[in-house]
């Protein structure tokens, strides 16, 4: 999942990495095909290297040293909304046909809320969207729509790799191993099978990537 | 610290305690409104890790105007679920996005009655909250919202040195840093270091907090863990893991609560508690 | 410099070349220019120190939007002066004041398509211009002005030091610089001096302006002459006003540019002429 | 005028300095009554010292150096329009009855214009205005409203100290062995002289202190 959250992200590339598994997406883009990708966060920083070390959050000493830039969220955020991000990393408690994301409230449970994420998905050009694929989460329309991208979704699940908000939801790749019967068995909407491909395992250098920003699986195990 | 919060900090008042969002979050002063029972505040965001957690559990608050509640290494806040499950909600919530959050906040610190952002639209964030009005562009272009001013009785910012008068270099990531502190009709400065004034004039440009904002600098290293201070402390991924484990129940709330707050006298008696 | 600026800058565009006030002011840049014979530039401010009024005498500008236009030390500029009392005008003017006009360029920089202000009430400069539109407050308060975004096609920017992808190290008072560069389609950086990256990440919150929004760097010390770059050059105030006393008349100004501008090649034979 | 200037800044103020002689005004308060006093200034600048050494602009070097805060423009200016700033010190080619300066056009001939000027009249809590004394500059109306200032204005020249903006215009002071037939010779408009007095004289500590910020007497000559 991670290694395919990664392959999103082309070189050279501005992205918006939100918090908690995008974090690692970015650390393992940069470490393999995308050396060149700029990565924004939301607290202020601004990297061109991937972090060197284990990273929690986006405020952890690892994102902090070696950062290109130490700014304010405004700034980050502004330089978003002035349309200079290609791409935004987010996730979400749920997800639907049309790519709204909803991570403040689910039936009678409260989320912690936004974040950046309504902003990252409102004024990025395309999205990535990284989740776990239970049919509780991927719903037709969702009870509360936190997020609403402006542009295309690419939803990288546990299952396969999915395109929404362009049309009909359609599967990119299913994961090996990985059928028919069973994405549809956990998907609330309907999906366009035509096109579906397996997705390319991770390559030696992901796995080495993922190993290296996640020593202890903390977001991977 | 104490005297510092019972000074500037008053039941009722909207407070700024996250302008960081990870880093440099003010955990002693938070402690300290807790033990001094200050109630009916207003927290305001962008995101707060763990902090305003607290605050809802020790029922300090009214009301919380922010982006994200919760514990970003862990997941949500338990306190923070509890009180916005109940029935009635013990704690009103007006959700922001960051970037709106930190629209409206700015609109205070530069003294005008809104902020405009091009995000929001399609959302319930922007339906169901009265903090932000969609607007016509009098230039003729595409309507964008208005976001009102956030005002802030008192800012609690964590910087990493200072002088007496409060000008303090702040480094690291800033978040809503500044705009809080420009936004507050007071704020409470936290300083790891106080320095003297001639280090700080040598780099004006690193003195992101000048002290004609700044009503009372408390020297006290270490306020600010479990978060990280950049050039001072690493965050304390364990103790945030811990404190989510330890507060999935209410019961398991008090004692946290018991132990680490209420257990302690100040910051020092904390910091050796921890072994430090 | 030459080939930045015949890259980058284009006849017709909205060029920033002022943005950090009386310091750091691109007069190199300025000068190829003036030597590549660019036209119909829209000048936006907020306040040109001399430059400007070298580029309305060379026949570049069109238009300028600006909030102070003249030679600070020394008092008005005179080509400025000239141009604007011609009949008709040979430059159109909008005015703006500081405030309003950094609010107009955030907002561009920012991706909004306006900002507001409490300033400008009973001013003829919001009277007579269309960048500015008393609107309501939507949320009940009293009404503000305005500020229509203000575009900028290129920024020319002097930072003290940069590395090879355009993150530049700023210091001393910055203007509107962060903005300049944040609002541009295209940016050149000019620096005093080239330095590695790991130089400037050792600092990184003295990273003011990131590479992300530059386009050319040019390593030209000396470059922002006669106006200070804080740490590098001071401010030649004779300089400013022997400019002032030569361009009284049009012959003077023809004068001064056949010497200054159309007599050197570049800025390093301008640098010798001064003896350097 | 530089030291009636200086004295319009009480102890702890903050102080929005224009351009040019309030400079020298702002300088010469610091070092003697007004230490605490803590200047602004638009391009960015935040000072609790005066500057050391002479400066023809606020950007100059000794400006910068020992400066309390370096920021940008519309940081300061945001703290003026927050309701940061006590007193502004502004100038102008015309002045009217109502306190209205005018900075940008004077008959056919056209100025610099606001700079800052105006968002420090309208902005700031009181007002100095700092001018030459002549019939031409003080007039019923401005030829345009550069700036309008919001509270009371001290207006001082060479001849005396004036308020504006706060009923009538009355003369608060003349200096020494100016008449009031000199000020009336040169003020378009109608003055109340019922309560002027005599400006005091500069001190010693006056004296020296403008001698040290401006040695060469590039602005009191």
């Amino acid at each position: 999942m991670v290694a395919a959250a990664a392959r999103q992200i082309r070189d050279g590339e501005i992205v918006f990495a939100g918090m908690r598994l995008p974090l690692l997406g970015f650390a393992v883009a940069k470490a393999t095909h995308a050396p060149r990708a700029i990565g924004l966060f939301e607290n202020g920083l601004i990297r061109e290297l991937p972090p060197r070390g284990f990273v929690v959050t986006m405020g952890d000493g690892p994102n902090q040293r070696d950062a290109t830039c130490a700014t304010t969220l405004i700034d980050v955020l502004g330089m978003l909304q002035r349309g200079r991000v290609d791409v935004g990393f987010l996730g979400g408690a749920e997800v639907d046909a049309f790519g709204n994301l909803n991570t403040t409230r689910v039936g009678k449970t409260r989320l912690p809320g936004s974040g950046g994420g309504s902003d990252i998905a409102a004024l990025s050009r395309r999205c990535v969207y990284v989740m776990e694929h239970e049919r509780r989460r991927f719903v037709e329309r969702v009870g509360y729509v936190t997020s609403r991208p402006r542009g295309v979704v690419t939803l990288i699940t546990t299952l396969g790799v999915f395109t929404l908000a362009d049309g009909p939801p359609r599967v990119v790749s299913l994961h090996h191993g990985v059928t028919r019967a069973q994405v549809e068995r956990e998907t609330g909407f309907a999906l366009d099978f035509a096109q579906a491909e397996e997705t390319p395992a991770p390559s030696e250098a992901e796995l080495r990537a993922i190993a290296e920003a996640d020593p202890s699986g903390f977001w991977t195990r | 610290m104490r005297e510092a919060v019972e000074r500037l900090v008053r039941s009722g008042d909207r407070v700024s305690a996250a302008c960081g969002l990870e880093a440099r979050i003010p955990f002693a002063a938070g402690h300290e409104i807790v033990r001094q029972a200050k109630h009916g505040l207003t927290l305001v965001g962008p995101i707060s890790d763990m902090l305003y957690d607290q605050l809802v559990g020790a029922g300090c608050v009214r009301r919380i105007e922010a982006a994200w509640v919760g514990n970003v290494g862990a997941g949500l806040g338990h306190n923070f679920r509890r009180a916005l499950e109940a029935e009635p909600p013990l704690v009103e919530m007006v959700d922001y996005t960051n970037l709106s959050y930190a629209t409206g906040l700015r609109a205070a610190a530069e003294g005008v009655p809104f902020g405009v952002t091009r995000g929001l639209f399609g959302t319930d964030i922007a339906r169901q909250s009265d903090a932000f009005r969609e607007i016509a562009d009098p230039f003729g272009g595409e309507p964008v919202f208005a976001v009102r001013a956030i005002p802030v009785d008192v800012a609690i910012v964590v910087a990493q040195r200072a002088d007496e008068n409060g000008n303090a270099h702040v480094w690291g990531n800033l978040g809503t840093t500044l705009e809080s502190a420009r936004a507050a009709e007071r704020v409470l400065l936290i300083v790891e270091e106080l320095v003297a004034a001639e280090t700080l004039r040598a780099h004006p440009n690193r003195v992101l907090i000048p002290g004609l904002l700044v009503d009372a600098v408390v020297v006290e290293p270490g306020a600010a863990h479990p978060s990280p201070v950049e050039g001072y402390e690493e965050r304390d991924h364990a103790a945030f893991e811990a404190y989510h484990r330890a507060t999935r129940s209410r019961e398991g709330w008090d004692a946290w609560r018991a132990e680490w707050i209420d257990g302690v006298a100040d910051r020092a008696s904390y910091l050796r508690k921890l072994g430090r």
